[in-house]
């Protein structure tokens, strides 16, 4: 099983008028062909701006400071901004939350899927059979009557699904959808995940899947990596990520959800809030809310070590972890 | 609800307020002390001449039986004449508003050409020099007096140099070419100045959009996300906005008007309150009127017919 | 030897190629004349001002006309007149062959109608100066006959006044009242060609001009420009020739101007500064003879006028018939002005108010002035800009305290300004609300005294009576200030403001 | 799913208004410099601004002089000086006046709907049917001229744009949550309109309120040029660039330097205008 994206050390870093808030620091991971990795964290934790920064979509005052992205071995940020364009949409391509927003409210369906069909070579008839297919692709039938009409005529499932239609008809390799169900209702959130799912087969993508919610994590992930203030604190493989977390603030992250067939309904959210960005401590950043902090963990930040195959935390008391297996309740 | 409907019920709403109008300026003017005949005779003419003429002119009715006149001759789309030319509103109002017209036109034709360059610059260099640089200039133009630049204007390009003429219309479309050119700058930049700051906030405000994003994501090069979805969606308030000054000029422009001596709607109308052209003043406010609402229903029109979103109600 | 010989022909060729160069100075078809405001009914009959007034004298003529410098009467389509020893008939024998602009001559009929039309027609505001008419007949073409009701002194000036021009009465009773005041047909040396209202008034030579050779100029275009400024730029620009009503501070400029050159015409002008003698403390003579030895007059002149005009003693001018030059500028004064402030009983001077109407600068530089000057006397002046027809308003309706204006005569004589001036029932007195009835006795005689020296006396008198009472204030003859390019020649105005184009031209360099 | 929900990328400190803008720092600026010789003409001023003199006039700029002189030998210096303190007060006053009524009238147009709003926003239609320039030149004939009647003139004129801002401004917040909880919670009507709309509201017409002082200032001077604003001698920048206008050929400096004064108050009211604009749009985001 052969990579197809890997960040390495990226860091992506705002410059206010008097501060520059480091939203991404250090982040590395990799994404295998036909796997579906997952991004969570809380929303501010950087996990989007990562997300962004893969397609080089940071904005002004944004910029990426450092690391590389490897994508089938070429790194994208050392591309021109012209040679970028041939990435994006064709190998690349990103759903994102909001799809009232993401669609330019005054163009129709029509025009923005079309646009997405860069081949030259393709006739308007062409592009239409195209667009109605992948509209039917993704669950809106009738495709022929919707291309004309525009974002605000759609639902917001309809309006989800039109999205991910405009990016899969150029047939990307590899998925970003940065939490493409966050603004939908839980019914609709569970088909557009399965449809994903689905779409993810048929055109064998290799998605990476930005989320706050564990819960999409379980239900779509093969592997995931766990952000807390633009830092990465632990990535593991799915089972063992739930069945074993090595890092106190995946501990919080879970306890903080509720479990059907839990013993206990008692919620433990985490107490306080992240660090603020623009001075990050030197320490580790989840110090402050850690129930197991020390001294050591205001002072030194600990390294992402790899504690069992594919497994890595960023704590110094991995090994207390593991012992007090205890509080960890499945 | 369709947009004939829509466009339907808003003419329909115009009748009123056009009635309303027409008694408002009609006693409005009347209430104003002077009447057309002493001011233009003058301090020292005798009763008796004005008597003759107040007689001559129908001045002497009763005021609500000139009204019901006025409104009569009004129904037959008789505006009546000037008391101070003697001649029909109409007649008199044609050239004058040939003559604002132009001015607009021309008005709009450089806003437009100065502003849309500089307010997409402005909006894509948010904070950049550029923009610091265009919006400052902007600002200026808009605390600049009319009628001081105007006079600059004409110092530089008419008094020292006589590359316009000082005023006036001309008689040929080539005098009144150049004769337009002037008033046209002049006033162009306080509209410039808007229309540039609009587009400017417009663009910054799309630049932050997702959907710039999601089509940059979508791998379309730099002139398309230009083109469709950045200035096609700036011009809707941008347009909106042209429409709203194009109806304000259309007033005639007092200021520039006398400045520039140009036989303009606006000059006809100050004229006409120093002279208590009571006739003109009416006509030409009620024809004022009728535009601005006119022109207001075109742009809820054309905004609607620009940006998919807007419903009517 | 034969060089010689050569040369002498090359010069002499040389030389009479700049002898016909000289000899034909070629010159423009056509005059453009800036002008203030627009005319608006050009039927002399029932129009109402100046703007109309004064450019009749080009379309039109009448029996007589005034000598171009207002003092005398002449023959213009009569050749000749005799009046009967009482005084009542006048019997005028006239030029033959004389046409209107259509071609069409000039009838018996024509004269009539046209005489009986300036007296009868109800709205004309212009009556007043035909009412000693009696009766007009005109036995052959070439004779008009016209009787008085009673003597009246000044019936040959009436007749020069712009309402008794002949017309064509064929021509009028075809187009009706509308289109004829739009277009009157004479025998004036020019036609109405066009007339683009608010814009432009065009006249063209008029073909059958009883005058061989003249007009010289074929057209004349009076422009509108409103906006003194404008019209000062557009003539230095060259956009137009004349520009009239020129701002007296622009006169030196102009002067200066090679472009340009600029002639004060006399007028019958006057300039006077009013009281309202209904008010205190302006009905006391003692406060206006202070006022008007508080005002340093000349520098005034000088200030506004910048030395065109002079100082006026009286209400009439020097252009006009029987002037009193034994009235003599009071001078200025400041503690005569003071003692006799105090002996009204205003030692400390008082707070009054100036109504003037804004935008008018000469107005509101006089009213500045004099509120400087005034002031060395206690005399507070509070100026009131009002625009013009709040203006107008409050000064006829006596509603001011101090204000200001000026007068023109419309025919060469001073019967007419002493009647709007001392009778009350006409315009209380221009409004001052002061009233002598010796002046109304004097007006009263003035107009049936046929006796030419009698006749001065009692205008003298009424001079007199003006300067010794300071009814008004009078502060200056104005003249009509115009501005011509250096080209022009032979442009006239009369004292009374009509034009006289017949030998105006353009030369082309 | 309890995650303590707060953006990192937003939770700047807070730093005040004038370390944020720079535009209002400089517009203040300009400002407060006009207001010198607005509060101390006596001190700035060389010369009288009414005293004429025969031997000074149109004198073009010199030491003795320092903007030259008017065609009544008056030192255009003093004179603008002088001017500054009422054309400031224009502006400032033809503003607060329609700002106020504009805006409550606005506030009570869009809170109560139905037939009050039907009512106002005819009333609206009617005076933006009518051209702006004829009403005030008609009122102030009407009134007659001076600096009083001139503010009531832009009163009259002023309120209607203040009252679309308002308007639709609370039409937006009026359904918003925090508003039905409000009078879920049995809020008097007063109190919702004063307490939890008005601070919502305002900040739009507060912006434009202060591009406005810009507009009623250039109002009145444009008013003064047509003769109907403040009564001579009494400086104003309009009236002596009026005054001026018919030496622009000779003496341009008449015309040239009030025009400037204009320009430098009116451009800092502006920057002020602009800089809050941008704090909201930032605020927006």
């Amino acid at each position: 099983m052969n990579e197809i994206l890997e960040v390495k050390n990226l860091e992506t870093n705002f410059f206010g008028k008097n501060e520059v808030v480091k939203a991404v620091r250090e982040v590395s991971f990799n994404i295998y062909e036909g796997e579906t990795f997952g991004l969570i964290g809380e929303s501010g934790c950087g996990k989007s701006v990562t997300c962004r920064s893969i397609l080089r979509l940071i904005r002004y005052p944004g910029k990426i400071s450092g690391g590389s992205i490897i994508y089938k071995g070429i790194n994208l940020l050392e591309l021109s901004e012209k040679e970028m364009i041939g990435y994006r949409g064709n190998e690349i391509g990103m759903i994102f939350q909001e799809p009232m927003t993401a669609l330019n409210p005054v163009l129709t369906i029509r025009e923005q899927i079309y646009e997405a069909l860069r081949d030259k070579k393709l006739t308007k008839s062409d592009k239409e059979e195209k667009a109605i297919e992948f509209l039917k692709i993704v669950g809106i039938p009738s495709g022929k009557e919707r291309l004309s009409e525009y974002p605000h005529q759609f639902s917001g499932g309809m309006r989800q699904r039109a999205m991910i239609a405009a990016v899969l008809v150029s047939k990307p390799k590899l998925l970003l959808a940065d939490e493409p169900t966050t603004s939908l209702d839980v019914t609709i959130q569970d088909q557009i995940l399965k449809l994903i799912n689905r779409l993810k087969r048929e055109f064998s993508m290799s998605v990476l899947l930005v989320t706050h919610d564990l819960g999409v994590v379980a239900e779509m992930c093969d592997r995931v990596a766990v952000m807390y203030a633009g830092k990465i604190m632990e990535t593991a493989g799915i089972l063992a990520l739930f069945s074993e977390p090595r890092h106190p603030y995946t501990v919080g992250l879970k306890n903080s959800i509720p479990y059907i067939g839990s013993q206990n309904e008692k919620l433990h959210p985490i107490e306080g809030s992240p660090p603020d960005l623009s001075n990050p401590p030197k320490g580790c950043p989840f110090e402050p809310r850690c129930i197991y902090k020390e001294k050591i963990c205001e002072e030194i930040l600990p390294e992402l070590r790899e504690i069992k195959p594919g497994h890595f935390s960023r704590c110094h008391f991995v090994e207390k972890l593991e012992n007090e297996k205890g509080i960890i309740k499945l | 609800m369709s947009m004939l409907n829509y466009a339907f019920k808003r003419i329909i709403q115009i009748i009123p307020i056009l009635i309303i109008v027409s008694v408002l300026i009609f006693f409005m003017i009347r209430l104003i002390p002077g009447d057309p005949v002493t001011i233009r005779l003058g301090p020292k003419a005798t009763p008796e001449m004005v008597r003759i003429l107040t007689i001559k002119e129908g001045l002497d009715k009763p005021i609500p039986v000139q009204y019901i006149i006025f409104i009569k001759n009004l129904l037959r789309f008789d505006m009546g004449n000037s008391i101070v030319y003697h001649i029909p509103i109409l007649v008199l109002l044609k050239k004058r508003i040939v003559v604002t017209l132009f001015l607009t036109l021309f008005t709009l034709i450089f806003s437009v050409v100065i502003s849309f360059p500089l307010g997409y610059l402005a909006g894509i260099k948010e904070n950049k020099i550029q923009d610091q640089i265009i919006r400052t200039g902007a600002l200026v133009a808009l605390s600049a007096p009319q009628f001081w630049v105007g006079l600059i204007l004409m110092i530089l390009f008419a008094v020292s140099i006589h590359i316009f003429p000082v005023g006036g219309w001309g008689d040929t479309w080539l005098q009144h070419l150049r004769a337009i050119i002037l008033p046209a700058f002049t006033q162009s930049l306080m509209t410039a100045a808007l229309l540039a700051r609009n587009l400017r906030n417009g663009v910054v405000d799309i630049l932050k959009m997702d959907y710039v994003d999601f089509a940059k994501s979508k791998g379309l090069d730099d002139k398309v996300i230009k083109n469709r979805h950045i200035i096609r969606n700036a011009m809707i308030p941008y347009v909106t906005l042209i429409a709203m000054r194009a109806a304000y000029m259309l007033g005639g422009s007092i200021i520039i008007e006398t400045v520039f001596a140009l036989p303009g709607v606006g000059a006809l109308m100050i004229e006409s309150i120093y002279g208590r052209d009571y006739t003109v003043i009416q006509g030409v406010v009620l024809i004022f009127a009728l535009v601005v609402m006119t022109i207001n229903i075109l742009t809820d029109l054309t905004y609607a017919y620009l940006d998919p979103r807007v419903r009517f109600e | 030897m034969k060089i010689k010989l050569i040369l002498f022909i090359v010069l002499l060729l040389v030389a009479s190629i700049f002898i016909t160069a000289l000899a034909e100075k070629e010159i423009s078809k056509q005059i453009v004349i800036g002008r203030l405001e627009d005319s608006n009914d050009l039927d002399p009959i029932t129009q109402d001002g100046n703007v109309n007034i004064w450019i009749f004298n080009l379309a039109l003529e009448g029996l007589v006309k005034t000598s171009d410098d207002g003092t005398a009467i002449e023959p213009c389509l009569a050749d000749s007149w005799d009046i009967s020893e009482d005084g009542l008939t006048y019997t005028f024998h006239l030029k033959k062959g004389v046409k209107f602009s259509d071609g069409t001559p000039v009838t018996g009929e024509d004269w009539v109608w046209s005489f009986l039309r300036a007296r009868d027609t109800e709205e004309s505001i212009w009556k007043f100066s035909l009412t000693a008419l009696k009766d007009v007949t005109a036995p052959d073409d070439n004779t008009v006959i016209l009787t008085l009701k009673e003597p009246w002194a000044p019936f040959l000036a009436d007749l020069a006044m712009f309402n008794a021009l002949v017309q064509k009465k064929a021509y009028y009773e075809k187009v009706g009242q509308e289109a004829y005041s739009q277009k009157p047909i004479g025998t004036g040396p020019y036609v109405i060609k066009e007339w683009k209202r608010g814009e432009y008034l065009l006249l063209e030579k008029n073909p059958y001009y009883h005058i061989k050779g003249l007009p010289k100029t074929d057209e004349i275009k009076f422009v509108v420009v409103a906006d003194s400024n404008t019209r000062i730029l557009q003539l230095q620009a060259g956009q137009i020739d004349v520009a009239t009503f020129v701002p007296f501070d622009k006169m030196k400029e102009l002067e200066n101007d090679p472009q340009t050159k600029v002639v004060g015409f006399p007028s019958t002008e006057t300039r006077t500064v009013v009281f309202n003698h209904t008010k205190k403390p302006f009905d006391d003579l003692r406060v206006r003879l202070a006022l008007e030895y508080a005002t340093d007059k000349q520098a005034l002149l000088n200030f506004i006028l910048f030395g065109y005009g002079e100082v006026a003693t009286t209400y009439t001018s020097k252009a006009g018939k029987y002037f009193n030059y034994g009235l003599k500028d009071r001078g200025y004064d400041v503690d005569k002005a003071k003692a006799l402030l105090a002996e009204a009983g205003y030692p400390d001077g008082f707070e009054t108010e100036f109504l003037l109407p804004s935008g008018n600068q000469v107005y509101e530089q006089l009213a500045i002035l004099l509120k400087e000057q005034w002031s060395k006397i206690g005399v507070k002046v509070n100026i009131i800009a009002l625009e013009v027809g709040l203006a107008v308003t409050g000064y006829r309706t006596m509603n001011y305290e101090i204000s200001v204006h000026h007068w023109t005569d419309d025919i060469p004589d001073p019967s007419q300004q002493a009647d709007r001036l001392f009778i009350p029932e006409r315009t209380n007195c221009v409004w001052t609300g002061w009233r002598s009835d010796r002046a109304i006795e004097l007006v009263k005689q003035g107009v049936r005294e046929i006796n030419p020296t009698k006749r001065e006396q009692i205008y003298l008198e009424l001079q007199q009576i003006y300067y010794d009472e300071v009814v008004e204030m009078s502060m200056f003859y104005v003249p009509y200030p115009i501005a011509m390019r250096k080209e022009i020649e032979g442009f006239v105005q009369t004292p009374f403001g009509n034009y006289r184009f017949e030998n105006l031209v353009k030369y082309l360099k | 799913m309890t995650i303590v929900n707060k953006d990192g990328l937003n939770n700047k400190k807070k730093i005040p208004l004038f370390k944020r803008n720079m535009s209002i720092n400089i517009g203040l600026l300009l400002v407060v410099i006009m207001l010198i010789p607005a509060i101390f003409p006596q001190f700035i001023s060389t010369h009288s601004y009414t005293e004429v003199s025969f031997e000074d006039m149109l004198q073009p700029p010199s030491s003795k002089h320092l903007f030259g002189t008017d065609n009544y030998g008056r030192d255009i210096f003093s004179r603008v000086v002088w001017s500054t303190r009422i054309d400031l007060t224009i502006g400032v006053l033809a503003t607060i006046v329609p700002f106020i009524v504009g805006s409550l009238l606005g506030l009570i147009a869009g809170y109560y709907g139905k037939w009050v709003d039907d009512i106002l926003m005819r009333i609206l239609d009617i005076f933006m049917a009518l051209p702006f320039m004829v009403i005030v030149i008609a009122i102030v004939a009407i009134l007659g001229p001076g600096i009083r009647n001139l503010y009531i003139a832009i009163w009259i004129v002023g309120w209607k744009y203040y009252t679309r801002l308002v308007r639709s401004e609370v039409l937006i917040i009026k359904n918003s949550e925090f508003i039905q909880a409000a009078k879920i919670l049995g809020y008097s009507n007063s109190r919702i309109l004063l307490r939890h709309i008005l601070p919502n509201v305002l900040s739009s017409s507060i912006v434009f309120a202060a591009s406005d002082v810009v507009m009623c200032m250039l109002t009145g001077a444009s008013l003064s040029f047509l003769g109907l604003g403040v009564q001579p001698p009494i400086p104003e920048w309009g009236s002596i660039i009026s005054g001026g206008r018919a030496f622009i050929s000779s003496a341009w400096w008449i015309t040239f330097f009030p025009g400037i004064a204009l320009i430098f108050l009116g451009t800092g009211f502006s920057l002020i205008g602009d800089g809050l604009s941008d704090i909201l749009r930032t605020k927006g985001r």
